[in-house]
């Protein structure tokens, strides 16, 4: 059954006011084209899930459709500090929860697998447990010793943006994984942009690759390019100079809204925005290939 | 014989790599921590094996890695899995040799804080966040800490725990249970702090030229001197020449930080 | 660091009397050729640790070797009966321990994750629950209901057969994965029987696919057809053939040993057995070859 | 009209496949489940999506699977993971519509023994176990229950609860608060029993030909049946052209059982 849509349609169907949205993606394949369109199309009190906030979501703050934020490291990766997110912060503008990495993908965890908490090795440090109260303890029952526990997220929607996927939404990702399968299996709802749509012979031929299964997917949409300035292992590279250019652009209000402004708001789709971006960065950010070896599965 | 001159990254990275041994499975962040861990691999540890909190095991960077999931980390790695795995089946179980952290605040005891500058619920700095390193910190067997020396850096008692060093003294530590020695070694741009046996850092080594004085002057806490006080060795010019012809050649980690 | 030797040497090196062991693969990837190996050393009063303990179990048990079975099905999948294992354990002569495969998995998933325990929701079954001691309860500490959990397992010992590894240990699987990669992190030492060894670069292709890495591996064996009766896939088929057969051997005593007497006492090693087969068996068990499509890494 | 000859277990597999809907999610076994969930998605349920325990998942099987764990459920599969992803994401997580169970007793209630006969530390009969049905039984959200009627295989009692039905009654399994909605269907070689409001299994259909009178001889509780006793729809020759000619040409599992 084809779930096949615009990214267009796919924000409007399943992104609402007020969800629970998580943005997948550790550095690679972050959906950025995704994140454009819900700014776009006005998304308000969004609570933002993400163990690194990363550019994406601080291009939402800024575009003012987030209430709140549950991460586990703020920064721009590699630069230093990011600028929005930092700053609602301090002002007290932005609810925020937080958690370690392993706390936050501990959550993801426990919720892809239906349970109600997962438990974790003590780690001696007390701040943030003694600042979050969903962190808590458990007593082993073989032991007796006290074990830490985060309970499931289960975000309204999660966007995942994937090398490849077909139709119906079985979707192939290589490189980094990230938390992108817990996510997805998480979430109650689940929108795939996928770089390629590939017929379902394609995916088939090498189930081991299938991180995502089509029946948790809602949603399909071919997005090429989805992840600039991230990148997709095979298909770009990751744009260093926009993560530089980013935190002086945000360095400024005005600044940060004229580039909401020709970036996001003053382009129809992630299409134009790859259009716009040039024939210079297209070229600096090609990738020669480099291609896996033969995997035999044999016709049974 | 002429003095070799170098920056105060350079110095810090030379002596982290010092630290590693060959075979250790290291958990490396990006920054200081890659560079020392390739310069490693590229001189006495050839067999390091570099995991990264991506998820990447066995990773060979033929460039620079410029963030923690820098996709040269992906090409040529001998395996990549699940965040959720990475910080489970390998820093978790105890397969980590060695974790390298840094932070806005390293108190007496070796405790971290990465998290806020002041109060936690209205910070007056609000910081990146833990990231992994509260749990590199708890169960990597070895931890070693890489900061520049600067007072603000060093305060008596960090404003946030983010990654345990010994808490209030070794005992401590030792009585929540967690896996990790905890931080064995602070390298600075003056020289080397280490646990004593409460688990108070002391100065154990000076880097060539530097000064008992000059580490009194910034640090937080009226820092004791190791009754054995060592000289770091000189840095070598093949090791600044790897540095600085193939690692990092462009300087993006290297431009001076102290 | 070449890890590389024979699978004499890595069962004489490895596997001691008394060891709890853990063969894994479900029904794909059963490293017989290991158990084999096992037999013919001699080893007693091992512990035997599999979900499905299958026919390599049966035969390491009929020859003596095992004190002790945890498992969590025991039948001849597809076929019926595990006669021997069943009569030892109604003759009151194999002591045992008992999951459902989710609690089986879930001690190797605990084991391989360094907890103390895991937890699993309720399933209202209670009869397993009251005759096995490992399985306990704790209280959720976000609703106060009570979930089931088992302590982790850490066999001394796993075997496990992979399509491909190099020299070092690093190791892919495609086909079923089974319990592989839990097994192997759960347990003190790793030994690696693979139908390829290959250069590295063929594993650093495609790190995506490598299962279980070389830093928890002690030996690296090449033992081509170590899986057959049961198969690699993209290798060889299964022998439903001898799944048949095993039911009719085992049977009477006499002919279960003397089969061991022929197959595995009276043979070397596994090429030794797998000539024995005969071109026939090698004809039936061949496998077309079916490829998985192309994946592009890029050369970063 | 002459009329169409089939064996009980043609029978029981082809009403089987009617329980099962378009697009339903399948926790599948081998043996008669197999072929009903193949048969269905030959026919009236094309986007059925088989699911195995051994970690299979939106299998296509080109030929008949001899175990659980077949090459050919792999070969043209939509995705593989790992079985402790099959039992937690997809299981215990709430994504499997249908799990079809069988074992050596099934009682008044739906309880299932596939554990021992006899007492459990010294059994009579030591039976297979668990494997995935403890699980199934208690998070799919409808099962459903194939066997022969024997008496035997219809105890009033279990010896050993593998797995849970309505326990002693409807109330307990829901006091349990299990995701799962239990044994909806019994599919029996006479006919089919469906649990009453209190979760007892009573007699609601009967196969052509099949009489109440067999049933109540080969059941071990004096069984009720339903107000409205049903009979079930005639085998169609189509159906079993299929499971004949295209499923089990060899008739591995559809050899009769009963």
């Amino acid at each position: 059954m084809s779930k096949l849509c615009s990214l267009k349609e796919a924000v409007a169907g399943y992104v609402h006011d007020g969800d629970l949205l998580y943005c997948a993606g550790f550095t690679h394949l972050i959906p950025f084209a995704a994140g454009h369109e819900i700014i776009r199309q006005g998304r308000r009190n969004l609570t933002l899930a993400r163990a690194t906030p990363d550019l994406i979501y601080d291009q939402m703050v800024a575009a003012g459709c987030a209430k709140k934020l549950i991460f586990s490291y703020i920064g721009n990766p590699g630069v230093g500090s990011l600028r929005i997110v930092r700053s609602e912060l301090e002002a007290g503008r932005l609810e925020w929860e937080e958690y370690s990495h392993f706390g936050m993908i501990s959550r993801l965890q426990a919720g892809a697998a239906g349970l109600p908490f997962i438990p974790m090795n003590q780690t001696a440090a007390p701040d943030l447990e003694a600042n979050n109260p969903n962190i808590r303890r458990v007593k082993d029952p073989y032991t007796g010793q006290e074990v830490v526990t985060v309970p499931p997220l289960h975000p309204d929607v999660a966007i995942i943006h994937v090398q490849r996927a077909d139709n119906n939404g079985n979707s192939q990702i290589w490189g980094i994984l990230g938390e992108q399968k817990e996510v997805a299996f998480a979430s109650k709802k689940v929108i795939i942009t996928a770089e390629e749509i590939v017929e379902e012979s394609v995916i088939r031929s090498d189930p081991n690759r299938t991180l995502i299964p089509d029946l948790i997917v809602s949603a399909v949409c071919c997005v090429p390019h989805c992840a600039h300035p991230s990148y997709t292992q095979g298909y770009y590279d990751r744009d260093n100079m926009f993560y530089l250019n980013w935190d002086k652009i945000t360095e400024s209000h005005e600044a940060t809204q004229a580039w909401l402004q020709e970036w996001v708001y003053g382009v129809k789709d992630s299409d134009e925005y790859w259009q716009k971006l040039g024939s210079e960065t297209h070229e600096r950010l090609k990738v020669e290939p480099a291609f896996a070896s033969p995997v035999n599965y044999g016709k049974y | 014989m002429e003095a070799t001159t170098y920056s105060s990254s350079e110095l810090m990275c030379i002596n982290a790599a010092r630290l590693l041994r060959d075979g250790d499975v290291v958990f490396v962040g990006v920054g200081l921590p890659n560079l020392a861990c390739n310069l490693a691999r590229r001189t006495h540890a050839p067999n390091l094996q570099m995991i990264y909190e991506a998820g990447v095991i066995g990773a060979r960077p033929s460039r620079l890695p410029l963030s923690i999931g820098d996709p040269t980390l992906v090409s040529g790695a001998s395996s990549v899995c699940s965040m959720y795995d990475i910080f489970s089946f390998y820093l978790q179980r105890g397969n980590v040799d060695v974790g390298f952290l840094g932070g806005a605040q390293i108190d007496r005891f070796g405790n971290i804080n990465a998290t806020v500058i002041g109060n936690y619920a209205s910070p007056k700095v609000r910081l990146p966040g833990s990231g992994g390193s509260q749990e590199i910190a708890a169960w990597a067997n070895r931890c070693y800490i890489i900061s520049p020396h600067q007072k603000r850096r060093f305060p008596e008692r960090v404003d946030f725990t983010t990654s345990a060093g010994f808490l209030h003294g070794r005992v401590e530590r030792e009585a929540s249970g967690v896996r990790g020695k905890g931080p064995l070694v602070v390298v600075t741009h003056l020289g080397l702090m280490e646990p004593d046996e409460n688990g108070e850092l002391t100065l154990t080594a000076l880097h060539p030229g530097c000064t008992e004085e000059q580490v009194r002057e910034n640090t937080g806490w009226p820092v004791r001197v190791a009754p054995q006080l060592r000289r770091t060795e000189p840095i070598e010019e093949k090791d600044l020449q790897l540095l600085r012809e193939e690692l990092d050649p462009q300087r993006i980690y290297l431009k001076d930080g102290g």
